[in-house]
């Protein structure tokens, strides 16, 4: 058991129960948010994980859910976009905690790796999950209106 | 459609298959010849891709 | 056949079913237990033919031939969905009204675009040396596609995804899996048999013999039965609609 | 079972599974059913299965939304259909 498992453990376990918690609970438009916090807990415990294990191609894990996670949110905030321009959802805060999350996750893993491509893996990785999420976010409190037929 | 818009057109893929060709090489952790040629094809593949959908979105 | 009895027929199967499998189970090899005489086969059997991935040397390799199974029922279900979601003689197609996107987002959805789509094709072309093949990547591009309806409009992916090219596509992928098969059976050997190419050099993109070339056509056909899907999908939720019964 | 990381992304996918069940709603449910695949993914890493993480998430994080969504409105748009000609 060493440090980086035991990261990735309080990561996952807290995060995603957080999500849980989240996204069974309350308004949809607290739902939504809960979802696309999934991706921002879910995305930095993989990148830990690989580095448990020592696996570099794990990465690619996280990679995809960094390009897919923001994806899926998009396709809740596109088709639920009547039921939530209602009641938008205003919670800037995990989604801010979540981006600071990956952000650190990404610094120290980088940290630790010999410069070269898997540093720019990484931070490729970093960048579209954290921008993806705000991005997501801000899809979620209004950004996709009167989508009526389309 | 003109020699200008022609020229904007290829600096455009051009630009979309560099900055693509860039991520793919940091994709892969071992280079060489097959590796380079696969990755240019899926780049160029990419690049056009990413001017169709900027132009079905804002126009030519 | 009334309730009652009906409740008892499932309670009876349950049961059995329970017994059985609580039995299966007693007898399983413990949990991350060292004991793994499948594994041990297949691994030096991958390592054998210089495939990286050993789970794609089962399924492209080993298994090859339950993966053309996979493939003729992932091509089955999307035949039945085009028929099935086709438009019908009382059904209309509306023009969808674009809906209203804020610029980050539509800016979002043109750079991710491409980015996902070499994502995808980085993942099938990799199948032999990390995590992914054919399937995964497939998926992962046909998704690259549909975030222009996602992030944009219905009217700009319709532009860019002639859905009749994607379903050649499909079928051609289809059909290069089972050449690549039958050309086994003409070097004289069997079926998807990988003696065709060199296995070439450990952890390279030309290693693990037909396995990259299986991979590719596997990509192909799950990214075009995907967007084929999808398409019908689209296509009712968006566009058809019931005429009225005046 | 020594493994802490295992017994957590057990206990996740157990939890998510259930709660998806229980909600009724189709379209909370493809929320949670969204967060079920991400957690079954980091089972399956969790379990050094990656090929079979990445599949989960390559169809359950936009696929299976988009599928599910994309159905529920169908249904809806038909209801209202069928509610405005009575």
């Amino acid at each position: 058991m060493n440090g980086w498992l035991l990261a990735a453990a309080v990561t996952l376990g807290g995060g995603l129960t957080a999500t849980l918690w989240g996204v069974t609970t309350g308004p949809l438009g607290r739902r939504v948010v809960a979802q696309n916090l999934a991706t921002a807990v879910a995305c930095p415990g993989l990148l830990l994980l690989s580095q448990a294990y020592e696996r570099p191609a794990y990465v690619d894990l996280a990679l995809v859910l960094a390009v897919l996670g923001p994806v899926g949110t998009l396709v809740f905030a596109r088709l639920l976009s009547d039921e939530l321009t209602g009641h938008p959802p205003r919670a800037w805060w995990p989604t801010w905690t979540a981006a600071a999350l990956g952000t650190a996750v990404v610094l120290a893993l980088c940290a630790v790796t010999a410069p070269g491509r898997a540093t720019v893996k990484l931070l490729v990785t970093g960048a579209l999950l954290v921008g993806g999420n705000v991005v997501a976010g801000r899809a979620l409190t209004g950004g996709i209106r009167g989508v009526r037929g389309g | 459609m003109t020699r200008r818009s022609t020229r904007l057109a290829v600096a455009e893929v051009l630009a979309w298959w560099v900055a693509l060709g860039g991520l793919w090489l940091a994709f892969i952790n071992a280079v060489d010849t097959l590796e380079l040629a696969v990755g240019a094809g899926a780049a160029g593949v990419a690049a056009l891709a990413a001017r169709a959908a900027r132009r079905a979105v804002t126009g030519p | 056949m009334n309730r009652r009895f009906r409740l008892w027929l499932v309670a009876v199967g349950s049961a059995g079913l329970a017994a059985l499998l609580v039995a299966a189970c007693l007898e399983l090899p413990d949990f991350g237990g060292a004991w793994h005489p499948y594994g041990d086969r297949a691994v030096r059997a991958s390592l054998d033919r210089h495939t990286a991935n050993t789970v794609a040397s089962v399924n492209f390799d080993q298994r090859a031939f339950d993966t053309l199974g996979e493939m003729t029922i992932l091509f089955a279900a999307v035949l039945g969905c085009v028929v099935l979601l086709r438009q019908t003689r009382d059904e209309h197609r509306a023009r969808p009204e674009p809906a209203d996107v804020e610029p980050p987002v539509r800016r979002y959805a043109l750079i991710v675009l491409p980015v996902a789509l070499l994502t995808g094709l980085y993942v099938i072309a990799h199948g032999q040396l990390s995590p992914g093949g054919g399937f995964q990547g497939g998926v992962v591009a046909a998704t690259a596609l549909h975030l222009l309806y996602l992030g944009a409009d219905y009217r700009a992916l319709e532009r860019i995804r002639p859905v009749g090219l994607y379903e050649v596509g499909d079928a051609a992928a289809a059909c290069a899996y089972l050449v690549l098969g039958l050309a086994g059976v003409l070097a004289g050997t069997a079926f998807l048999a990988n003696t065709l190419l060199p296995y070439g050099t450990f952890n390279t993109l030309s290693s693990g013999g037909t396995v990259p070339l299986l991979n590719a056509a596997i990509g192909m056909e799950v990214a075009c039965a995907v967007v084929v899907l999808l398409a019908r999908f689209l296509d009712q939720a968006v566009e058809i609609e019931e005429e009225s019964r005046a | 079972m020594a493994d802490p990381v295992v017994v957590v992304a057990l206990l996740l996918v157990a939890g998510s599974a259930t709660l998806a069940v229980a909600v009724r709603d189709p379209v909370r449910q493809a929320l949670v059913l969204s967060v079920l695949g991400v957690v079954l993914a980091v089972l399956f890493t969790v379990l050094q299965a990656p090929d079979v993480g990445l599949s989960q998430l390559a169809v359950g994080s936009a696929v299976t939304p988009l599928l599910l969504l994309l159905t529920v409105r169908k249904v809806r748009r038909r209801g209202q259909r069928k509610g405005r000609e009575r």
